[in-house]
């Protein structure tokens, strides 16, 4: 399916999105840095398009289940990013009372049922979605982020082949960032993409530029409504990097820095941003105000989560059962 | 009353569930025309149809997903596991998801799912088609664990798993798909986490689960014959466990005796002598709480064998004789 | 890699055991419906040319990992019948000392790592018998056993992206006997061979005739070699039918007696027995008493295990610990 | 004597034993250049190389498999999981096979691995990354289950693991890694199956276990200055469980504590519990057995959430002082 490309207003709100994103990242990171987090994270710096690519191409109802590395997709699914932060601080107002934290952010409301700190956790999670949307008839559609190296997981080989053969509305995304923690990809199996493995399903397969956000969302619409037309599920690999380690304790011994560099100097920020400005559908400063306005966004978030108030701790124990 | 089989009463359940709630569905492996592996299933496919007693392929982790995304999403799934050991292929999406997605999410999402699965040895399928696990997920917060002795329990309690808005393991016995009970006809849901008195008496408490609560019936009927008053409780739901009916019992008759058929260590047992050790019954107890359990040892395959593994009624005969004398 | 043909007295060789698994299927399902046998089994009536094929392709030292299908691999890999009944009968003197039964006789001194109540639950399994051999460097091949309905399974997935990245002497062996229990293969899975799942591994896979055991025997060969050779692992799929349900509950329901008869029509062994007297390597008469000799071997093997004492009660704990 | 870190201790065994014996090999997601996700196999990879120290995909059904086939066919692998939580993923190769081969196959096989793994809550990772599922094991006929609580029974303790022929699970704790103590650097082995204990008394048992034992100890230190003579158990073994040693402290004191992190339903503490309730020291108590374990919920995020969730030294003050006022 052809799709038609993203029109000036849509790019904008990408690019809008990716700033956001990346500021929550550089926040995050911040305040890790400060001893003010307890616990680890996953950042997603660089992989920014991956996120607003496929989540600009859903409808509000839709779904998305997310990864350990999730700030991307909860904010580019409308999060709301004072209610990420508070939950990042832990606080009792966050999106999950405090309860969850990074690796656990959900909003479920929005449509983002959740972070999964359990690498292709998500993956048979998405299969009922799908299957629930068949069956409720509503045209939903869901998207099930995961790693290369989830890829490696049963639970990956299992919901393909379910999704495939129920022909459900179920979009794989896998975000393939070169590594899993400290495996490369290469040494981790012997295809050379991803996606190569759609064929076993007997589903429909494409790799795109994880770090061209148009690519990304080009590849996704198209994925997306031939999910929502009872299409069936696709896989779709988005090839992309982190910039950062891969959680706070990680020196990154199994990687160079000219490699990192050389990523860097692919920026999907950047490139958008270059895009838009040598089309002149922003100027320099309009694009400056854009990346400050994302930058005040977030200084306002974390004023925000900062004033709201710890869970109690007589409140341990409620929200167990329903 | 109807007088129904213990499978026959897990299928009527599921029938009037089906019936009454089109947020139920059924989904498992082979539970469509071949009626499930101990055909409990039977002719629902006929009934409901492939979408809602839906065949799956033999993926254990991602049919549990599958009714965990579907549960979360507004359905309200009930999965076979077609043998309560192939459970240990779910276990990471029933306990690191199912479990706790509620928690984790600080209230904002619920999974009203059941998970039915046959248990338990005594057919002669040796160590990896007799599991009884069920002390696995009374550990897990989150999850609640019904374990029904009857027909009536079964329908009654598998009702109430289906109307609960929580993960639910059901844990049916294959010893008791052919036993056969009364049985009301109307959909009474049995409340979750009450135990029952199966037999009233003043001497000895015998709090038995599963297959062994025929078994202490059937003891008990010959201890009386010798002038001992049993007492025979099931507990019906392993978690939440009703602590309160099993302490009261044994402050009344200061002796217990706990019958399971899962290896004794860390079975059920365990943690029901333990809440009678750590309550006010202990002031009461006139001997030490008799566990008996499963030997340690996978389930073997020689009929001798596989019943000499788990208690037999002469067992908990002998068991209760003991706590009498001590 | 091209293989040699078998020669004449192999393929009477494997005319021999095909016979002697036939007739040990059969006194079996006898001795089930008489009650004689306690708990359940799986017949492999209609596959055998897969068990004969391929273990005929292996060295005595060679690793099989076998299926809850599991007697005629058992057979195949040069067990002793005797002893495999005397299993099946839960006698002290079996294989497993009785506590094993059908479904898991092993044969460990023989080769056979075991069969397996778990669908797919060999296959991990075979990565590291696969990894032991490569560090033992001692040049042995493991094959493993699995069905079409275990190909669905995740173990499935992980175990076969192992064996390909570290390129391990494993030969993966599909017994696609067209149903999983009630599950036709085409409802399971989308696409159109099991063979077909080998590119997402970068492995080479292969789908023969598994009604023809020189075409499985020569598949089997090659795949062996390579293993051997240090080329890593291959999966082969054979394309088989069982004769019989399931198991002792199967009504049958999901299929219908033409299709059981034209298969039935292809019967492995009347085919290498057909064309063995029409190649004039053995009479009509010899053939027959192949026939014979391997019914004689099961009366003898039943016999033994009749005359054999049960497990004592007292040794029940003996064996959980080394 | 030399002071190592916990972590140390555990590097220190694996060294020495993939030094002693070609058999012995590590496998595991980033052991090698990485050095696991807390260090432990740091150096390693440069020492031995990549065919001992092997990285694995993340597959943890697979990785586990693959201990155990390797086991059985003569080597001797040392399995790490990342996170104790991520062994679901492993149940069924760990349970219906490493656990049950030997006893399927009437002796005839052995399956000497040893699964390491980090398990417990207090760095904040949550729900799915805080796990203490020791007691799953426990239950378990067939396996091992090992969990040191100081640098010198990590050492010796994981020696003898790699020595057994048996699948042994052996937990560590993240909080402990970096705790230090005295270890001797010979590569001398504690014999599995043998409580020690940590400190002697007579007023009260507090048998504790992991992380708990530091705590314990250090709540015994202060109620010794409120003359309260407290003895600490550590069964270091969790199966096969050295009750012994534990009755016959209970039996000596007429009171018993028990302290673990994992949920207090079902975690060791029942078992423990059970099996003093059901000795000869049931005789000699004083008061109700009580158990310390952690609270009925998922771990959560929060910092004073997480810290409410498991027991901490206060509550084993407090806990010790109600036991001795019953
Ligand atoms: C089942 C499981 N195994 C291992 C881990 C530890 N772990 C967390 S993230 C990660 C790497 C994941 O790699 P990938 O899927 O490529 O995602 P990325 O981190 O690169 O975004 C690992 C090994 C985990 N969380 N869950
Ligand atoms: C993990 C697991 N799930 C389900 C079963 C029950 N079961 C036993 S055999 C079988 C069908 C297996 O199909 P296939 O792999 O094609 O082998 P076949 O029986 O056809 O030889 C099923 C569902 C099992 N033993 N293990
Ligand atoms: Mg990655
Ligand atoms: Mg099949």
């Amino acid at each position: 399916m052809r799709v038609a490309s993203p029109d000036l207003e849509q790019l904008v709100g990408m690019l809008r999105t990716m700033l956001l994103i990346r500021a929550f990242e550089e926040k995050a990171d911040e305040l890790f840095a400060l001893g003010r987090i307890h616990g680890t994270m996953h950042l997603s710096l660089g992989q920014e398009a991956v996120a607003v690519g496929v989540c600009a191409a859903l409808r509000a109802d839709d779904y998305i289940l997310s990864t350990h590395r999730g700030h991307g997709h909860c904010l580019a699914k409308g999060a709301d990013p004072r209610l990420m932060m508070a939950e990042f601080l832990g606080k009792e107002t966050g999106y999950c009372r405090g309860r969850g934290g990074s690796m656990h952010i959900a909003d479920v409301r929005g449509g983002n049922l959740g972070a999964n700190g359990i690498v292709a956790g998500g993956l048979p999670i998405a299969t009922g979605v799908g299957l629930s949307i068949q069956m409720r008839r509503t045209g939903q559609v869901c998207v099930a982020f995961f790693g290369d190296g989830a890829a490696n997981e049963g639970a990956f080989h299992e919901a393909l082949n379910l999704a495939a053969i129920w022909m459900l509305p179920v979009v794989f995304v896998c975000e393939n960032n070169q590594y899993a923690m400290s495996m490369p990809v290469r040494r981790a199996m012997r295809v050379e993409r991803v996606s190569d493995r759609a064929t076993a399903y007997g589903m429909p397969g494409a790799t795109v530029d994880g770090m061209d956000v148009v690519a990304v969302h080009e590849a996704a619409t198209s994925a997306v409504g031939r999910a929502r037309a009872g299409g069936g599920p696709t896989l779709l690999e988005c090839v992309t990097y982190r910039y950062r380690g891969h959680s706070k304790s990680d020196r990154q011994r199994y990687r160079g820095r000219d490699e990192v560099e050389a990523w860097r100097a692919r920026d999907p920020i950047a490139r958008l941003r270059a895009r838009l400005t040598a089309d002149g559908a922003l100027t320099e400063a309009e694009a400056d105000a854009l990346a400050a306005e994302a930058s005040a966004a977030i200084e306002d978030a974390l004023r925000f989560a900062e004033a709201q108030p710890e869970p109690d701790p007589a409140t341990l124990l409620q929200d167990v059962y329903a | 009353m109807r007088v129904l089989t213990y499978a026959e009463a897990v299928r009527e359940a599921l029938r009037q569930a089906l019936a009454d709630d089109e947020r139920v569905f059924l989904l498992g492996e082979d539970i469509g025309v071949y009626g499930g592996a101990f055909g409990v299933t039977e002719g629902l496919l006929t009934e409901f149809g492939p979408e809602r007693v839906r065949d799956t392929p033999i993926s254990e982790a991602a049919i549990t997903g599958c009714a965990i995304g579907a549960a979360v999403t507004g359905m309200r799934p009930v999965l076979e596991i077609q043998f309560m050991d192939f459970i240990t292929l779910a276990m990471e999406q029933l306990v690191l998801q199912a479990a706790k997605i509620r928690y984790m999410f600080g209230g904002t999402a619920r999974v009203p799912m059941v998970l039915r699965t046959p248990a338990g040895s005594g057919t002669g399928a040796a160590a990896q088609h007799s599991e009884s696990l069920e002390a696995w997920f009374a550990h897990v917060p989150g999850l609640k664990v019904v374990a029904p002795s009857s027909s009536a329990d079964a329908k009654g309690l598998l009702l109430a798993s289906i109307r609960d808005d929580n993960p639910v393991i059901f844990v049916e016995h294959k010893l008791l798909y052919r036993t056969r009970g009364e049985v009301p006809e109307a959909p009474v849901p049995i409340p979750l986490g009450v135990a029952e008195v199966k037999r009233a008496g003043d001497d000895v408490t015998v709090i038995a689960t599963s297959v062994m609560v025929p078994r202490a019936l059937a003891a008990a009927e010959r201890l009386a014959a010798d002038g001992v008053a049993v007492e025979v409780i099931d507990p019906r739901t392993l978690r939440p466990l009703d602590a309160e009916t099993l302490v009261a019992s044994a402050r009344k008759t200061g002796r217990v005796v706990v019958v399971y058929e899962a290896v004794k260590t860390l079975g059920i047992g365990a943690e029901i002598a333990a809440r009678i050790a750590e309550s006010e019954a202990f002031y009461h107890l006139r001997a030490p709480i008799v566990r008996l359990g499963g030997q340690e040892v996978p389930i073997p395959y020689n009929r001798r064998l596989e019943a000499a593994a788990v208690p037999q009624e002469d067992d908990i005969v002998e068991a209760v004789r003991q706590v009498m004398a001590a």
